[in-house]
């Protein structure tokens, strides 16, 4: 199992990484998006089930749907 | 009934402000009489509270009927209960003071949002001083941070929003090191309750020397950017310039001080003062709380705009707090505790005179001020009493406090305390040296043909600012039943 | 094309969203029996009313659920959890008391169990959706 | 060195965990634009959180649901769950208002770029 989770970890952190760097807002965010849910299976491999349901509904779910509404109201490039 | 009152005072507040929109729905005007009750009721039962406490001791509540270490334990000691019955009475004033003031300020839809905000922090920030729960201080904290920007923001002007969001993004970056560290706390002792964290962390230092001390550096960082802490304070000008002014007075009067109250409690209780003196951070508090003291004064030198000033003000005076708590004796902690309840008194009545200030002249700039201390005498003779009290003029409180926090440097010993006195002295002749020109400029400036006429301003804004004058005079006048309440609670913090 | 006008989408929709209710009506009702509980179900049941919002039109959505409602579903989300806890109070413990209250504690692993747990839980995941439906609301209508 | 590593090998998840703290850090302070220093305070606090659950990591452990009958066997902490679950529904409610003020910030100043909203501030004042 350690080897998944390093690799999950590696990702995770590459994921971040991009997320900030990216010059494309929306792409950020759904980055973002994507690191959450890696999160969530993390946490589920952390035996954590009730913080990877509440990670993948509150961080995937909703904070990308409020990021996204805001970007269609703001603009999408930095 | 009695034992009841610490999680009665948090939840009637906290109740109170989910209370608000629901009464805004049947009748809009009620807002402000029901908030009034229930922070006068908190308050009443705040004082009723702390004479408990006084006469008999702590009070121990366990939420839920669970024991610690597992359940949620509230403790109302005497640090506690003094800070709840400065939070609610100042509270209180400030919500007699917004009555008239916000129909300036804010917008009509934003009205009733600002009594439940106050509601809401009064409530998060008692729920703060009383908790003895590592997690549970933390989430309180957390609320406390969030109804900050939140009661700047509200004024929705270019100048609030941009403040309220550079507030928020400074006061989140401190909330990551604070959850850190408890992570950190809990990983080595496995509790979250602070007296039995406290008593396991003197157990497992000598194994864990680097995670203690990380966990403090990240509680001292935390902690100090929500308290504005000098190098970490560059949040607080804007913000407290561009909020109204009942919000100023809450957040410098009060918010920055339960910060400062929750770094106290989880410093000395979880590390005792024995590990707290052998580490160096103890040093570098004190360094940031002297350069604090010194450039907060420096920089209100030079600021034209009178709401500016007096946050800057803030900034020297928390570091006179910090100086007090990490120079750790029984005189100079007790002169901090002091400083708290003196200083929320006066800033809070500086910010509301600036409000009444705005309300009439309708500028904050302190080259037009020239002769309102002719046109509004009372509210320019309570500014005065202020910024007599900040300076440390004795009979009024801001020497007691001051005084204690010199003897306490000069019980600190050696050349490092003289140093600590001098540099007292020095920011108290800058405070001078910044507040005189307002005052001179508001009594002898200006025309001067300009008759004498009294406040015209509505009785609700002045009485708040007379009250609050008149406890900074009494305090300094009888300073007995405070200063023997700080000093029990200063031992008890030292473990005497 | 705009989102508005695709018909097969909408049809969808319409066929999803009862299916992502009754499972975010699941997790709350199941809080204390697996994971999850109020937060995340309140969640899921958001996401399906902002599903129809962003399919449909947010003005169709308001309607459904105007400001002045969700502010008033939000406060009765949170006295109801008060509440439950002073009934703590009133039969002598402190507050949140669980077990005294009269709310039978049932056999573990039940629907019903846990006495107060569920029915906190019930308060949560009212008032977390409700908020996220009118954050949403607030974050894209136009001013 | 030896000894080093196996600790190393037992405690990644804290490495990473720190990682992911500095990044997110760091975005917050120096990234100019405003969705940018929201995304890091999001990616710093779901680092503490991820520091958190692997604090209650149990070697071999299942997870703490207790189903129907008794169960034995080792099972994970589930304390920090459940304080990790409050820890989501803070961030989320920051990020939520940090967004808010967002929208109102565009609004006002019609961009997003956090020196560019201090410049224009400073010429209104």
């Amino acid at each position: 199992m350690a080897i998944l989770d390093l690799l999950l970890l590696s990702i995770l952190v590459l994921c971040a990484l991009a997320a900030v760097r990216t010059r494309d807002l929306l792409g950020a965010v759904i980055i973002y998006a994507a690191y959450s849910l890696l999160m969530a299976i993390i946490w589920l491999q952390l035996g954590s089930p009730d913080v990877a349901i509440t990670e993948a509904a509150l961080g995937a779910g909703v904070t990308t749907i409020l990021m996204i509404a805001t970007i269609s109201k703001t603009g999408r490039y930095e | 009934m009695i034992y009841q009152l610490p999680v009665l005072i948090v939840v009637q507040l906290l109740l109170g402000s989910f209370l608000m929109p629901i009464v805004g729905r049947i009748r809009n005007q009620l807002i402000p009489h029901i908030s009034l009750f229930l922070m006068g009721l908190a308050n009443v039962f705040s004082i009723i509270l702390l004479f408990r406490v006084v006469r008999e001791g702590n009070i121990h509540y366990h939420l839920g009927n669970w024991a610690p270490p597992w359940g949620i334990e509230i403790v109302a000691d005497l640090l506690g209960a003094y800070m709840a019955v400065i939070i609610t009475g100042i509270s209180f004033l400030v919500l007699v003071f917004a009555w008239r003031d916000i129909q300036r300020e804010i917008n009509y839809a934003l009205r009733g949002w600002f009594y439940t905000l106050v509601l809401l922090i009064s409530g998060a920030m008692v729920g703060m001083v009383l908790t003895n729960d590592l997690f549970n201080l933390y989430v309180m904290v957390e609320i406390v941070s969030l109804c900050g920007p939140a009661l700047v923001a509200i004024r929705n002007n270019r100048l609030a929003v941009e403040a309220g969001f550079k507030y928020l993004v400074m006061i989140a970056l401190g909330s990551g090191p604070i959850l850190f560290g408890i992570a950190l706390i809990y990983m080595i002792t496995g509790h979250l309750n602070m007296t039995f964290a406290g008593q396991e962390v003197l157990n497992v230092i000598h194994e864990y020397p680097r995670v203690a001390l990380l966990a403090q550096a990240f509680f001292i960082v935390g902690f100090g950017v929500k308290a504005a802490l000098f190098p970490l304070h560059v949040w607080l000008p804007d913000a407290y310039t561009s909020a109204p002014s009942p919000s100023s007075a809450l957040l410098a009067g009060l918010a920055a001080k339960v910060y400062i109250v929750g770094l106290t409690r989880v410093l000395f209780n979880l590390y005792g003062i024995d590990v707290l003196a052998t580490t160096p951070l103890f040093t570098i508090l004190k360094v940031m709380a002297v350069a604090g003291i010194i450039m907060g004064s420096i920089m209100a030198l030079n600021q034209k705009d009178i709401k500016r000033l007096v946050a800057y003000s803030s900034v020297a005076q928390i570091g006179y707090i910090f100086l007090g708590l990490s120079l750790a004796t029984g005189f100079s902690v007790t002169g901090a505790i002091l400083h708290i309840l003196n200083h929320a008194l006066i800033k809070s009545m500086m910010f509301l005179c600036c409000g009444v200030i705005i309300y009439q002249k309708k500028t904050s700039n302190v080259d037009e001020l020239g002769g309102v201390g002719k046109e509004f005498p009372i509210t320019m003779i309570c500014f005065g009493i202020g910024a007599f009290a900040m300076v440390g003029i004795p009979m009024l409180n801001g020497f007691i406090s001051k005084w204690y926090i010199s003897l306490g440097a000069l019980e600190y010993g050696g050349l490092a305390g003289l140093m600590y006195l001098l540099v007292i002295i020095i920011s108290s002749l800058l405070n001078g040296l910044y507040y005189l020109p307002v005052l001179i400029k508001a009594f002898l400036g200006g025309d001067s043909q300009k008759e004498t006429v009294f406040d015209k301003a509505p009785i609700t804004l002045i009485l708040p600012i007379v009250i609050l004058a008149a406890g900074i005079i009494i305090l300094g006048l009888l300073p007995f039943v405070p200063l023997q309440i700080a000093a029990d609670a200063a031992q008890h913090l030292l473990g005497q | 094309m705009r989102m508005q006008e695709i018909l097969i989408l909408k049809i969808v929709v319409r066929f999803v969203i009862p299916f992502i209710q009754v499972y975010g009506f699941y997790v709350i009702t199941a809080g204390h029996l697996s994971p999850g509980g109020g937060f995340a179900g309140g969640t899921i049941v958001a996401a399906s009313m902002v599903l129809y919002a962003l399919t449909f039109d947010a003005s169709q959505g308001l309607e459904k659920l105007s400001h002045e409602r969700a502010s008033l579903f939000e406060s009765l989300g949170a006295i109801w959890y008060v509440a439950l806890g002073f009934l703590g109070i009133l039969v002598g413990g402190n507050f949140l008391t669980n077990g005294q209250i009269g709310i039978p504690l049932g056999t573990p692993g039940y629907l019903i169990s846990g006495g107060l747990i569920p029915l906190l839980s019930f308060g949560i995941g009212i008032k977390v959706a409700v908020t996220v439906v009118s954050l949403y609301y607030s974050l894209v209508e136009e001013d | 060195m030896a000894e080093a590593l196996a600790a190393l090998g037992q405690n990644y998840f804290f490495y990473y965990a720190l990682i992911l703290f500095m990044v997110g850090f760091y975005t917050t302070l120096s990234h100019s634009n405003i969705l940018k220093k929201i995304i890091g305070i999001n990616i710093m606090e779901t680092s503490i959180f991820l520091f958190f659950v692997a604090l209650g990591y149990v070697e071999g452990g299942q997870a703490p649901i207790m189903g129907r009958g008794a169960e034995g066997g080792p099972y994970m902490n589930p304390l920090p769950s459940a304080l990790i679950l409050t820890g989501i529904v803070v961030s989320v409610s920051i990020t939520a208002f940090a967004l808010a003020l967002m929208v109102k910030l565009y609004h006002f100043y019609g961009t997003l770029d956090a020196d560019e909203i201090v410049m224009l501030r400073g010429e209104r004042q």
